[in-house]
């Protein structure tokens, strides 16, 4: 795939963090680091996989890109225009061409109306569409999905997880938008409900050019649909670069020790050689120091917990925040 | 740990700062609360009137006023009553609490002991016979008026049932202090113990089988009973254990409207002199003083019973202990 | 294997000929809650008992229960019976109002005004349900605009109008109503040209309907709160859709369903809140009477003619269970994790 | 090594569950949530229930502890656990058993444990519930158990409450409760699924060491074939309240002979080789246990529906293996062909 | 705290108590009777217990055995209950400059209960602090004394220079007064003339009491508990009728309980004599139970229905007249407690008071005694003031039959085509808003208890113009009702009383009779006082004045 000059989407060194905790409690408000210098740019057409462990900051990422969070600091320019300080009301134009599908296909569809009235919503709120136009877009966008237009006049309790997850879709894509941030589109569905979706991802992507930032934990369905993938550990991206070369010679060893982790259905059922970190990632609200992922490192050494390693290019379109990269390009730098 | 005590803190005396201004600006909306022509008597002249305004201050600004009232409620201690004049008000309110005491502590006693009771019961008969009739007696009890259930005891236990041997015990109504004689005491105290603790016992019993009932859906429940858990071990210590938070709270809000007056009805029915009574009257007289007292005490409560019922929420819940 | 992703089945309800909205979802489920159904039948009873109360003073009890009537006497089997009646052995002291006759005059005897309790019971519960009834919507309406004010703006608005809500929740509710009502009570509403006279039932609705609105006010604002950071409200702020719009078409309904399972406690518990401040004498003022205003007058006769006081009590009660129940039923059928938590006497 | 240790106890069958059947009276009619379930567990195996939600696998493990509680269950059939059949214990006898022979850790260790008590408590009980230990006794093997599995300091870890412990060590505390007693079986329904793959990684490794460890069989309750085919020995694959498929795992995994099998395993995308274009995806949802199909259930959305789809089909066995499908009737299905056959019919 | 208890004072009738008055029997086993605890109970404490600021009848009762002044009330029962005798004075002085100076000869030998003796400067200090602490009265009944003027100005230096003059060495106390008055010794005989000590605080004593010289004092007194008084240590009787010695050791004085309860008490033994009136349904049980228990009195008091005469539509005198003819006042008599606890009244002096002269034209008959409503003349009259429809608020208190009477009138008013409400405000309120212009009340349910045997304490009190403040709490002259013509006849006849008495109170009666004629008021009726005792009390001793003397009843 040749990349296109021009992001999309850029995100440049993204800060953000939450308080948490209560003024009258013991321990009072803490800080929760969730995004801490994440720099990130999406080109038009590409699918840019974001994985991590719950916690990482992924989720909060794919909300700040979109401007649904407001970020502490850094710069957010969507299609040229930086949209960091806008309002929601400013972005309100916007949104026709930036959207989200989320993961919980439960919680995310307001229970107490139609599902075309749901996927109607911002064909409405945009005031692009006249009404006998809004009914044939709808039927339109339900063929899209592949469910049947005889749903619209029903309830959101009706419907399976996956066909809900399909009505956020159906109404993710109703203003023909260009970027989609999907979160973990995928992860409370059944495995055989999952591979439809995945695919209706993909075919979405190709029938309408869509580009995606698609976050997942399961590292199986980034490879399956991502060009690029993002691996992001404690609120920073770890490592980034082509979807096959992370994922076949993982530069971080973090990246490294998560795939290895990843259970296959081997049909051999043979136990690979794994490699199994110690522990759990720490708490966002008190990072370890320097490289943060240096608690549970397997190859770490003195200077990792007191440096921060920055994210550098390794030279095959792919950065990596690490002081001793596996793939021994580290000796290149050091 | 001292800047959310702090915090609380401000936050408690924000709240009766607050109350006590709205109390003040009622208390001076009302015509005829002017009390220097109560106070002055019934056929005083002009002039007479006028010294006495003067001399109790009701010629200043309210905002003086209520400086010097609350001066006076807190600081110097000497407020007076404007109806019983010379009456100290803070001694009042000091004489009355144990007469509320009694009152509200025997009846979360008996509330208690049979709202669990009856919690326990239903919702270990979920759906059966017992809990429907036990839930139908709590909402029985919740549905009565307090004022009315004490008329009611009264009419049985003082007149119509008096001269029989099931009530010729209850004595007059009233208050003997419990270092005056215990035996009287109790008895004049039990009937409205027992008028008092109706509502709570339905309200109890109903919210505890609820928590129960939803508790015994809870996974942990499961992992209880797959430990090989006795049924009674799992009711007590474990539902009944995770139940006590929401009942816990509960009471501790209850019982701290109740030790500040919110008892009143009952005390009234009862000729109980506790703060309620003290409060109602001070509030048919119009008479300032004791109500910025009593209702300064009664929102103390209230805010104390709030504060304590975080405590024990704490206590009893580490989760919230641990302020997420 | 197949590639076709069409999802053409519906699971579960599939074969639903019109897909029922949630509303009619719960009302079904309330319907079929005998117990409900039950209770609103009760209501229902004592409703059309109450708005008859004209014909039956008019045809059964044939007296006008609001005015006093000291001097007159009716005809029980044949005797002509005074209605108050003077103490004719030892000392000639005193009168006492005739008992119950159970007969269609005086079915529960008469008050100290000589008038028909009965009759008085049949308008009193009029006054009853109207207050609770009002005074519920006053205590809905305030909640809900303070509570998805506070919680759907957030912020300084959120942080004053909490504040509020603190101080008048540590303000015990029966303080609070009776200092609203000795003050409006003797002095009525002026507000520029509108009068409210202090005998007006407005009183009372306003009073009761105030005093309970941090009741319900604090927890719609925790759930418009919860709502307003609900995965829904943040796909439709992800779509452009302008708050307000948000707020009508997102939060407002769900917040219905809670002011609907609200409802009937309130309801339930204002009418026992009217009922002692009328009891106290600063509720519904007289010659108008309320369930509470009956009792109070029966406080007066209680060890002479019980059934005065026990009359209008027992009204009380049924009314309230009812309510109360149909209130479970509600809460079962709309919305099952609401929860009201108020302080009594 | 699992190969040997079933060879070493071919016979050894710990439990024995024949024909079970759960369904729950209500408004609607009878809901049968298990049909027909038959299965052994044997000493020191591991064997995983997978199947998606709704299958009923997790039904299966309750049912096995006798932990439906609702009045409305209707269970038959016979679980038969060292000879006893455990329906018809009292439930006393029964209770002896729980915790104490057969264990069982659920999948979210933070709901499953009860908020208020230390973890360290909760184990003590368990401890003092089935053995006559004083409670320092208790304590000081709480902490032990609690450093087998592999938490870090036990000793503190034993005094902190569930919600202080990260999701992993929640997991280890609620084996270690559940490993107490020695039980000769633990039913874990997906104990790993809340987790981080680093942490599920940690845990899976955990629990394969259990039967070198404490001797236990495993029973795992899982959807992920990924987490199958890591720990077990033997695979039951379960669809809508039905068995689809069970044999060992090499078998089922490596060869399936159920449609469903074939379908979920292609479901997921590979880690490594070739990426398909398009996922092999299964169609439709999942049915519920009301709108369960007549006949096969997988019928509506099977590629290979034929006619005799319309009734159910039983168990056939192709060596190793047993699948409730028609097209295993005569031996082990040979899918290249079917689908070619299929093809052929749709382009005539 | 109930307003009668307020406004009720004492009766110094000049006709004979009731028959039903026992008399006293004082009779030479008395000392048999003494010892023994009085429990008496009201529902609640009357406030400060300084008698320079007490205006209650309910502690003017316990000030009346406790505290002496220059003169008293005869402490017995019966007519003679009215006399005013010397007490700590030797003698009631003759008048001096035709009746405006007064000399006191101050009785030697008296001690305060902390054991200083009375003096003549402790009378000049009593009369100063009666301005000093803001008495009630000191602008209406103390401004004669010459150098009041400039007491009530500045209170804070009262002297009363050459008003009140103490001569240490011939033991006397001179008073000056600016004109003769008539009621001066009744005045000086009431608890607001009782003597303290000099040294006693210029301000309110509130809930401590004085040092005071009665056979009782005041050992504790807690306003939501109740009062003790035990025997005061220094006394010794000098005077049986002004200061007579008690019976029982200690009285104790509860309050709290409802009147129903107190009812109870008493009938149990566990009290002896409640303050309040027992509920009228009560009535009949207590009088076919317990018979010799209830003492019925006259009292000198109206319960009456003042109406604007300034506002709508009571500026009518025709829709006051319709009130007047349409009141049955038998009802309301039945409301009170039926006829044996209240006599029908047209007029503004009660029965049986100086300067009354039967008169009632608003009956069926109209001549000197009610007999029935007159509907039809009401209804006529009605018609006629052209009101029909008007709405009106009748204001009432929340105590005692006060709900009941307004609930009536209410109905009454309807009757006559009114549009009628009731408006009941707490009893404390209700009297000052009632009296205040500001409030526009149309009509309200009223009493007035005599503090003294004096016509004028009705007709210049209540109907004068220099009564009625308009804008004022303090306007007791509630009806706005001021005639000029008839203010200068009142005028007049208050100047005939000090020289001829007779002759005035014959002009009261006509007065009296004139102001019934313009109806400000609706009179209702005289209510009695009825004491409901234990079986234990005896020797029930009722003053017109002070009713039961809780010195003279004994209980052993």
């Amino acid at each position: 795939m040749t990349i296109p000059s021009k992001p999309m989407l850029k995100a440049e060194s993204l800060h953000k963090t939450f308080k948490v905790g209560s003024r009258f409690r013991a321990g009072g408000i803490q800080h929760l680091h969730a995004l801490s210098d994440v720099s990130l740019e999406v080109y038009p057409g590409e699918i840019v996989g974001l994985v991590g462990e719950s916690g990482c900051g992924k989720s909060t990422l794919g909300r700040c890109l979109l401007r649904l969070y407001d970020v502490d600091d850094g710069r957010i320019t969507f299609k040229d225009r930086d949209i960091t300080g806008l309002s929601q009301r400013e972005l309100r134009p916007l949104r026709a061409d930036m959207q989200m599908v989320f993961q919980d296909p439960y919680s995310s569809l307001n229970p107490r109306r139609r599902v075309g009235d749901l996927i109607a919503e911002p064909l409405r709120v945009h005031g692009k569409h006249s009404a006998s136009d809004v009914q044939a877009r709808l039927r339109e966008l339900m063929e899209l999905v592949n469910l049947s237009p005889d749903f619209l006049t029903r309830f959101p309790h009706e419907f399976s997880g996956g066909q809900r997850q399909r009505i956020g879709i159906a109404r993710a894509i109703a203003l023909s938008p260009s970027l989609i941030v999907a979160d973990e589109p995928v992860s409370a569905l059944d495995v055989s409900v999952q591979a439809q979706i995945v695919n209706l991802f993909m075919d979405l992507q190709e029938k309408l050019g869509l580009t995606y930032v698609f976050i997942a934990h399961d590292l199986s369905v980034v490879r399956q649909i991502a060009t690029r993938t993002a691996v992001m550990y404690l609120g920073g991206i770890v490592e980034l670069g082509e979807t096959d070369r992370v994922l076949h010679r993982p530069a971080h060893p973090y990246t490294a020790a998560l795939i290895s982790a990843v259970p296959e259905p081997d049909p051999q059922g043979n136990i690979k050689a794994r490699t199994i970190l110690r522990g759990e990632p720490p708490s966002p609200t008190n990072p370890p120091s320097g490289c943060r992922f240096h608690t549970r490192c397997p190859v770490a050494e003195a200077r990792c917990s007191a440096e921060v390693p920055l994210l550098r290019a390794l030279g095959d379109n792919r950065s990596v925040a690490c002081h001793f990269p596996l793939d021994g390009s580290a000796a290149a730098h050091a | 740990m001292l800047l959310p005590i702090l915090r609380r803190l401000a936050e408690m005396l924000f709240v009766m700062f607050g109350i006590s201004v709205v109390v003040f600006g009622i208390f001076f909306a009302t015509p005829g609360a002017d009390p220097a022509a109560r106070i002055a008597g019934r056929n005083a002249t002009p002039e007479v009137l006028a010294q006495v305004r003067h001399s109790f201050g009701f010629d200043e600004p309210l905002p003086v006023q209520y400086v010097k009232v609350m001066e006076k409620l807190f600081i110097s201690r000497d407020l007076t009553s404007f109806v019983n004049r010379g009456e100290k008000v803070i001694p009042a309110v000091v004489e009355s609490t144990p007469v509320t005491l009694s009152l509200v502590f025997g009846a979360a006693v008996i509330w208690v002991v049979f709202a669990i009771i009856m919690g326990m019961i239903a919702a270990a008969t979920r759906g059966g016979i017992p809990d429907r009739l036990l839930m139908f007696l709590g909402l029985v009890g919740i549905s009565m008026p307090v004022f009315w259930v004490g008329s009611v005891a009264n009419l049985i236990t003082q007149s119509r049932f008096h001269h029989t041997f099931l009530f010729s015990w209850v004595p007059g109504l009233g208050y003997t202090p419990l270092t005056q004689n215990p035996g009287m005491w109790f008895k004049q105290l039990v009937i409205p113990w027992i008028t008092l603790a109706i509502l709570y016992i339905g309200l109890y019993g109903r919210v505890l089988r609820a928590n129960l009932v939803e508790a015994y859906q809870e996974d942990f429940i499961r992992t209880a009973r797959a430990k090989g858990l006795s049924e009674r071990r799992i009711m007590v210590r474990h539902a009944l254990r995770t139940s006590l938070i929401t009942f816990v709270s509960m009471f501790g809000l209850d019982f701290g409207a109740l030790v500040g007056g919110g008892a009143l009805l009952t005390e009234v029915v009862f000729n109980l002199p506790g703060v309620g009574r003290l409060t109602y009257v001070a509030l048919q007289s119009l008479d300032l003083p004791f109500i910025m007292a009593t209702v300064m005490y009664s929102s103390f409560f209230v805010v104390v019973a709030n504060a304590v019922v975080d405590i024990a929420y704490a206590w009893l819940d580490p989760r919230v202990r641990d302020a997420r | 294997m197949s590639d076709a992703t069409t999802d053409a089945t519906l699971p579960k309800t599939a074969a639903a000929e019109t897909p029922e909205g949630p509303w009619r979802v719960a009302l079904r489920k309330l319907f079929r809650d005998r117990t409900a159904v039950g209770a609103i039948i009760v209501l229902v009873l004592i409703v059309l008992a109450c708005c008859a109360a004209p014909l039956y003073a008019k045809y059964v009890s044939q007296s006008d229960p609001f005015q006093s009537n000291l001097d007159g006497s009716i005809t029980l089997d044949g005797n002509s019976v005074d209605i108050m009646q003077a103490d004719t052995a030892g000392l000639g002291l005193g009168v006492t109002p005739i008992g119950p006759t159970w007969h269609g005059q005086y079915f529960f005897g008469a008050d100290n005004q000589g008038r028909d309790v009965a009759a008085r019971m049949l308008y009193g519960g009029q006054n009853s349900l109207l207050i609770s009834f009002f005074a519920t919507v006053v205590t809905l309406v305030l909640a809900a605009i303070i509570g998805t004010i506070a919680g759907f703006i957030g912020g300084l608005t959120d942080t004053v109008l909490a504040r509020l809500l603190d101080v008048l929740w540590a303000f015990p509710v029966y303080l609070l109503a009776i200092s609203l009502s000795i003050v409006f009570i003797s002095k009525g509403i002026q507000i520029g040209p509108f009068t409210i006279p202090s005998n007006s039932l407005i009183l009372p609705i306003m009073i009761i309907g105030i005093v309970y609105v941090p009741y319900v006010a604090r927890p719609i604002r925790g759930q418009v709160m919860s709502l307003t950071r609900s995965d829904f409200v943040l796909a439709a702020r992800c779509l452009g859709v302008p708050s307000f719009r948000i707020l009508v078409r997102d939060i407002l309904p769900n917040v219905t369903t809670t002011l609907i399972v609200f409802a009937p406690l309130m309801m339930a518990l204002n009418m026992l809140t009217e009922s002692a401040l009328s009891f106290l004498s600063i509720g519904v003022q007289p010659p108008n009477a309320s369930w509470g205003t009956i009792i109070l007058d029966g406080e007066d006769l209680l060890y002479t003619q019980p059934m005065v006081a026990i009359a209008p009590g027992l009204a009380i009660i049924i009314t309230v269970l009812a309510l109360n129940f149909l209130g479970d039923g509600v809460r079962d059928a709309f919305d099952p994790r609401a929860k009201l938590r108020v302080k009594k006497d | 090594m699992p190969a040997d240790l079933m060879t070493a106890n071919p016979d050894g069958t710990l439990l024995d569950v024949r024909d079970l059947c759960v369904s729950f009276r209500s408004e609607r009619g009878i809901i049968r949530i298990l049909e027909n379930v038959s299965f052994t567990v044997r000493e020191r195996e591991i064997l995983s229930i997978v199947g998606e939600s709704g299958s009923g696998k997790s039904m299966t493990s309750l049912a096995v502890m006798r932990l439906i509680t609702d009045p409305n269950a209707i269970i038959t059939g016979s679980i038969t656990y060292k000879g006893r059949d455990l329906l018809k214990l009292s439930p006393k006898e029964m209770r002896a058993l729980r915790g104490r022979e057969i264990a069982m850790i659920f999948q979210d260790p933070m709901t499953a444990m009860t908020p208020v008590y230390t973890i360290g408590w909760q184990i003590e009980e368990q401890l003092r519930a089935h053995q006559n230990l004083s409670r320092r006794a208790a304590r000081a093997r709480a902490v032990e158990l609690l450093g087998e599995m592999g938490v870090p300091a036990p000793a503190k870890a034993a005094g902190r409450f569930p919600h202080q412990l990260s999701g992993g060590l929640r997991q280890r505390a609620m084996i270690a409760m559940a490993l107490s007693c020695n039980p000769s079986l633990l039913i874990a329904d997906e104990p790993t699924t809340a987790l981080d793959v680093t942490v599920q990684a940690q845990i899976l490794e955990l629990l394969l060491r259990l039967r070198t460890d404490f001797g236990s069989s495993v029973m795992l309750i899982t959807h992920d074939m990924g987490v199958v085919a890591t720990v077990s020995d033997r695979v039951m694959v379960m669809y809508s309240g039905i068995i689809a498929e069970r044999g060992p795992k090499p078998d089922v995994l490596g060869g399936p002979t159920h449609p469903y099998t074939l379908g979920l395993l292609h479901s997921i995308p590979p880690m490594h080789g070739e990426k398909p274009h398009r996922l092999p995806s299964i169609p439709g949802s999942p049915p519920a246990p009301m709108g369960r199909p007549a006949g096969c259930p997988f019928q509506p959305r099977c590629e290979f529906r034929m006619d005799a789809c319309a009734s159910r089909p039983p168990l056939f066995r192709n060596g190793m293996q047993e699948a409730s499908c028609w097209l295993a009737e005569k031996g082990m299905p040979d899918w290249a062909h079917e689908r070619a056959i299929r093809a052929a019919g749709e382009a005539a | 705290m109930t307003l009668r208890r307020w406004l009720h004072s004492s009766a110094l009738a000049l006709i004979a108590a009731s028959g039903l008055a026992a008399a006293t029997a004082v009779t030479a086993q008395a000392a048999d009777h003494m010892g023994g605890t009085l429990n008496l109970t009201g529902a609640s404490a009357a406030g400060t217990i300084d008698p320079q600021i007490n205006y209650t009848s309910q502690f003017w009762s316990v000030l009346f055995i406790t505290n002496d002044g220059l003169v008293a009330f005869k402490h017995v029962s019966g007519e003679s209950s009215n006399d005013v005798v010397p007490d700590l004075a030797t003698a009631i002085p003759a008048p001096q400059d035709g009746g405006k100076t007064y000399v006191f000869t101050i009785r030697k030998g008296v001690k305060f209960s902390n054991g200083k003796d009375v003096t003549p400067d402790d009378v000049v200090a009593t009369f100063q602090r009666i301005f000093k602490v803001s008495n009630p009265n000191a602008g209406s009944w103390y401004n004669v004394i010459v150098g009041a003027d400039a007491c009530l100005k500045t209170p804070a230096t009262c002297t009363l220079a050459g008003g009140v003059v103490a001569d240490d060495a011939a033991n006397t106390v001179t008073f000056h007064l600016t004109q003769p008055d008539s009621e001066f010794f009744y005045k000086l005989a009431t608890p607001f003339g009782d003597i303290v000590p000099a040294d006693t605080a210029a301000k309110d004593l509130g809930t401590s009491p004085a040092p005071a010289t009665g056979p009782y004092m005041i050992t504790s007194y807690d306003p939501q508990k109740n009062m003790i008084l035990k025997r005061n240590p220094y006394y010794k009787e000098w005077s049986k009728d002004a200061q007579p010695a008690g019976y029982v050791d200690t009285i104790n004085y509860t309050f709290g309980p409802k009147p129903e309860d107190e009812v109870t008490a008493i009938e149990n033994g566990q009290q002896d004599w409640m303050f309040d009136s027992p509920p009228s349904d009560r009535l009949p049980e207590m009088a076919s139970k317990f018979p010799n228990s209830i003492h019925i009195n006259p009292l000198f008091a109206i319960y009456y229905a003042p109406m604007n005469v300034n506002i709508a539509p009571f500026n009518n005198k025709d829709a006051r007249l319709a009130v007047n003819y349409a009141l049955n006042r038998k009802s309301a008599v039945n409301i009170y407690g039926g006829p044996r606890l209240a006599v029908p009244n047209c007029q503004v002096l009660p029965p049986g008071f100086p300067g009354y002269k039967a008169y009632c034209p608003y009956t069926k008959n109209p001549g000197s005694k009610w007999s029935a409503p007159d509907m039809v003349k009401a209804k006529a009259l009605m018609k006629a003031s052209g009101q029909i429809g008007q709405p009106v608020t009748v204001i009432a208190d929340d105590q005692n039959v006060d709900p009941a009477l307004g609930t009536y009138l209410v109905s009454v008013l309807n009757e006559l085509g009114f549009k009628a409400t009731l408006k009941v405000i707490s009893a404390n309120i209700q009297f000052t808003y009632i009296q205040n212009t500001k409030n526009n009340v149309q009509i309200s349910i009223s009493q007035w208890y005599q503090d003294y045997p004096a016509a004028s304490d009705f007709i210049n009190v209540l109907l004068s113009c220099g009564s009625f403040h308009p804008g004022s709490d303090a306007s007791i002259n509630i009806s706005g009702f001021c005639d000029k013509g008839i203010d200068a006849e009142i005028n007049k006849n208050l100047i005939t009383a000090v020289t001829d008495q007779k002759a005035a109170n014959a002009e009261w009666g006509k007065i009296d009779a004139e102001l019934v004629d313009q109806a400000p008021w609706a009179t209702m009726f005289t209510p009695k006082q009825l004491d409901f005792v234990s079986a234990r009390l005896k020797n029930f001793t009722f003053s017109d004045q002070f009713h039961m003397i809780y010195s003279q009843v004994w209980v052993q």
